[in-house]
């Protein structure tokens, strides 16, 4: 069986999290890529969900499909509201956020709202932030987890939806954020991430066998690229098996 | 519409505060019946909705608005569901103010919503997640404001209008949520006793802050039981009974939403009406649900059969297999 | 049996409750007078404590001596903690303040921090506010029960703990208390009311037997009277059969 | 000592926030010795106390720290209790930061906290009890101030120098109540498990926010749980295990004080102990009480033993039949 791109993107956003942390996680891949993390060299990860729900485990074949379910509550150690567990990412206690996005831009900045220039009259009106805006604006270090097209990478997004680095520089501490910010994309062609100085996205490694022009050809602006780029290690038959035992339905996992 | 100037009523601390001064805090009975109750909503009114998402949702008290056809309602909720496109259906709602609206991943992207949305019909007021938690919480405080580090510099602040605020000690700019007290507030809850005192079981949502916020406080229950029984359990009781307005016993309130612990939400009711929506449309396929689960059965009893009691005994058994 | 200035205090007290109403209680006679209340003629009153608990049931003989313990939570409705239990004062559910007083001064300001001018060396180091000033801030109305005597009756309290009506006329409203307020004192003499413009204490009723003459000797300012001093209806069998009942071992009663 | 002026660290929510990154907020083992949970209080600390007077006092690690001879203490607790007065007569504390102190009604003002403040020893910072409240609150938030109603116009805003914010929205004048951010705090609660996740029976007080608000979290516990059990009532966890930096399995960890429905306070240990600073003062009787219950028991089931096993189990009497 080959890799899928959810296989390749929850591998490799497993990868960024340590142990001892705690990880404010999506439903979809990123709670899937937490739960691999979790069980392969981070078992003192806390995952912490959106409804309001802190150190679920995940059962394997019954994965949720939304924050706000019992399946996302299973055997959780705390269920405090979800206001609250925003709070705790305020005060500091959450150290990554793991998101998808429909459209990022250079800075990192992703809209979920609308599409079109005006927000009123919107061409076409998205679901919404949810916690998406909270999460990064609060957390740690927010990582996002996509799949790499020209469509959503644009230079600039028509909606502010959740800032990362805003125009870049220090625009995002000027803006009344003093903490946080995107840290690493992780796309279905490698992984990014951000000049400390501008703030504008970096290609910092490829996946094996991406080139540098897929890259900018499903990129819509110009990409910086670290001095070392350097190649992603493959995802392993050991983090399949205990993907793909996860969920077993292959309802996330394509 | 597209006003993004906040309305003085939403934060107006002084007076939310003067219209609770003018109300009975009673010990006494609150118990009534279901339309009773919804006849406490008037047109024109800021509706709060308990829950969350697809999650205990107090869907037999939107459903009565609707049979009792209100109008020009603002339709305040986190995460929005099928219960707001059924009021943006029925032509019940000119705006809502939430964080999100669909119904959830194997759906996709509301058809509904966008229909309403992007036509002008309805207008959707976007603040993030923690922002409306926050708008919630302050009214509950009875302040016309909370500091908070969150929405800043997203494009969210000017749609809302929310402001800031410097911090009288660092001089750190804050952004000051602005409070949100509704008019009314609509919530389901596992249990209480006929004086209103309410306990939730699981996820609490923001049904606490809500019904502190509000100037009315609608409450259905899963379980009625005596007062004797709240009392062994105090710490569980989230609502206290002087702030409850009116009490409805309506086991599966909720229902194809989820209640913790007691019912599962009806995935497949959900697949069904996605699909005919895919198929004839929003007006369309919305308006046949709404003549079949609302306007028709007279009673909470009568829509309950529509989906008979295999269906709600099989939720129930899947609920229970997730909280034993 | 006589009736001791407790009994007195609290049957006069009660009489203040209507129904279909709250009370913040404190421990003691005012808590006493509030569950008199809830027997006699307020069934629908809703007793609420500082230490987080709303809606006890006082049990006769077990009167608690704190709001902190179980005495004081038996059989309550709802124990919420003692931040939100003062945020239902602040949002405008809590009808009624019920509190006692060490030093109260013409405009109804009570101390209970220090006596002395210098707060920082007090001559007397009181035990301080816990929960009084924000009864006095926060309350829809506060009452206060207390004896009079004429130390604890000052022209002007040596530090304003619990403020009531400040320096008088509107300085309560320009000093960002828009609420609430004292708008009586029930001592052992009589009954008094504030006057609606200079905010001064006046004399409104008088108990049985006791003269203007009385209160004045035991009043350390002048003391407004009201255009028609009414007597108050002495503690009736019933109210003082009930009153003991609730405190059978005299704890309170005296 | 008598410096009104706030010190910015209990207000400084960015360093506040920075402290808490730097730190690992581990799902793993929390579970340690009384000493080695006292041994990270240091010289100087700000020391939150939870519970509430003499309920759910943290008497087993408190006891620890006087053991250890820490000095140069700040304690801030809402209502402050005979746990104040030993700190006070040990020499440990400097500052206390406070709503009230004594011990209850029947046992008059405190002659120990009169003796030790009224003569320069220690200051005593006083804050309305909501505004404690809140204090803690907004740092559980990570803001520096919460706007609030209540403090104004009295001469306790002098003393804690608290200052005011306008509502960016009304213009209204609010108390802006500064954040408390404690370097310690000190919980006692009814159960956990070994990895931290605590929860609280009956009256909650202010722990839930104190746990937030603080760098560093020690928690003792009547109980001793699996992470099984935890995970059968998670909404009855307050404090989430990635908080809590050392937890210590201690029943009667709150004694002669109250555990909500697990044993009574002992008020006749009160009255003995208030008898004797009557008869010898507040230095030699609280001396003496010092070397009897703290720094002779090496263990803290020493120390219980001083009360005995009778007096244990009817103070538990005691409160299951006010709580059954």
């Amino acid at each position: 069986m080959t890799v899928t791109a959810s296989e390749l993107l929850a591998v490799q956003g497993s990868r960024q999290l340590r142990d001892d942390t705690t990880v404010f996680a999506g439903v979809g891949v990123p709670l899937l890529a937490a739960a691999l993390a979790q069980q392969r060299h981070a078992p003192k990860l806390t995952m912490v969900i959106e409804g309001g729900i802190i150190g679920p485990r995940i059962k394997p074949g019954r994965l949720p499909i939304s924050t706000n379910e019992m399946r996302a509550a299973y055997r959780a150690q705390m269920l405090p509201g979800i206001t609250d567990t925003f709070l705790f990412a305020q005060r500091g206690f959450l150290d990554y956020g793991f998101m998808g996005g429909a459209q990022i831009d250079q800075h990192g900045n992703v809209n979920t709202s609308v599409l079109g220039p005006d927000y009123w009259k919107p061409k076409v009106r998205l679901p919404g932030t949810g916690g998406a805006n909270d999460i990064a604006s609060l957390c740690k270090e927010v990582i996002i987890l996509t799949a790499h097209e020209k469509r959503r990478f644009v230079a600039r997004v028509d909606f502010v939806t959740s800032p990362a680095w805003l125009d870049g520089g220090d625009s995002r501490r000027r803006a009344g954020l003093p903490f946080g910010g995107v840290s690493r994309v992780v796309t279905t062609l490698g992984v990014f991430g951000f000049d400390p100085e501008t703030r504008r996205m970096r290609l910092d490694a490829l996946h094996p066998g991406v080139t540098r022009e897929q890259v900018r050809e499903q990129t819509g602006f110009p990409l910086l690229e670290a001095p070392e780029i350097s190649v992603t290690e493959p995802p392993t038959a050991d983090e399949l098996a205990m993907l793909r035992a996860l969920d077993p339905e292959r309802r996330f996992l394509g | 519409m597209g006003d993004p100037a906040l309305r003085p009523a939403e934060w107006d601390f002084v007076a939310a505060r003067r219209r609770l001064e003018a109300k009975p805090k009673s010990a006494g009975e609150k118990l009534t019946s279901i339309d009773d109750a919804a006849a406490r909503v008037t047109e024109g009114d800021r509706v709060a909705v308990g829950g969350c998402l697809f999650s205990r949702t107090p869907l037999a008290l939107v459903r009565e608005i609707l049979r009792a056809r209100r109008r020009g309602l603002t339709l305040v909720r986190n995460l929005m569901c099928t219960e707001g496109e059924l009021m943006m259906a029925a032509g019940a709602v000119e705006r809502v103010m939430t964080a999100w609206m669909s119904i959830g991943l194997p759906w996709g992207v509301s058809k509904v919503m966008r229909h309403y949305v992007e036509s002008g019909a309805v207008a959707l007021e976007e603040w993030s997640h923690l922002a409306l938690g926050l708008r919630f919480r302050a009214a509950a405080m009875g302040v016309p404001f909370l500091p908070a580090l969150t929405m800043l510099g997203s494009d969210l602040v000017a749609v809302g209008g929310m402001k800031t605020v410097a911090d009288p000690y660092s001089g750190e700019t804050l952004a000051a949520v602005p409070a949100l007290f509704p008019d009314v507030a609509l919530l389901h809850v596992h249990r209480a006793d006929r004086f209103g005192n309410s306990q939730i079981d699981g996820y609490p949502h923001m049904d606490a802050d809500i019904a502190r916020a509000a100037a009315t406080v609608l409450v259905t229950t899963e379980e009625l039981v005596t007062d004797d029984e709240t009392r062994r359990h105090p710490d569980r009781t989230v609502i206290p009974g002087f702030l409850v307005d009116a009490l409805v016993h309506v086991p599966f309130g909720s229902f194809p939403h989820e209640c913790y612990g007691l019912y599962h939400a009806d995935f497949d009711h959900f697949a069904e009406y996605t699909a005919s929506i895919d198929a004839r449309g929003p007006e369309a396929a919305v308006g046949e649900y709404l003549a079949r689960y609302v306007y028709g059965p007279p009673t909470w009893d009568d829509y309950l059969e529509l989906f008979g009691g295999e269906r709600l005994a099989r939720q129930r058994a899947a609920a229970r297999e997730l909280t034993a």
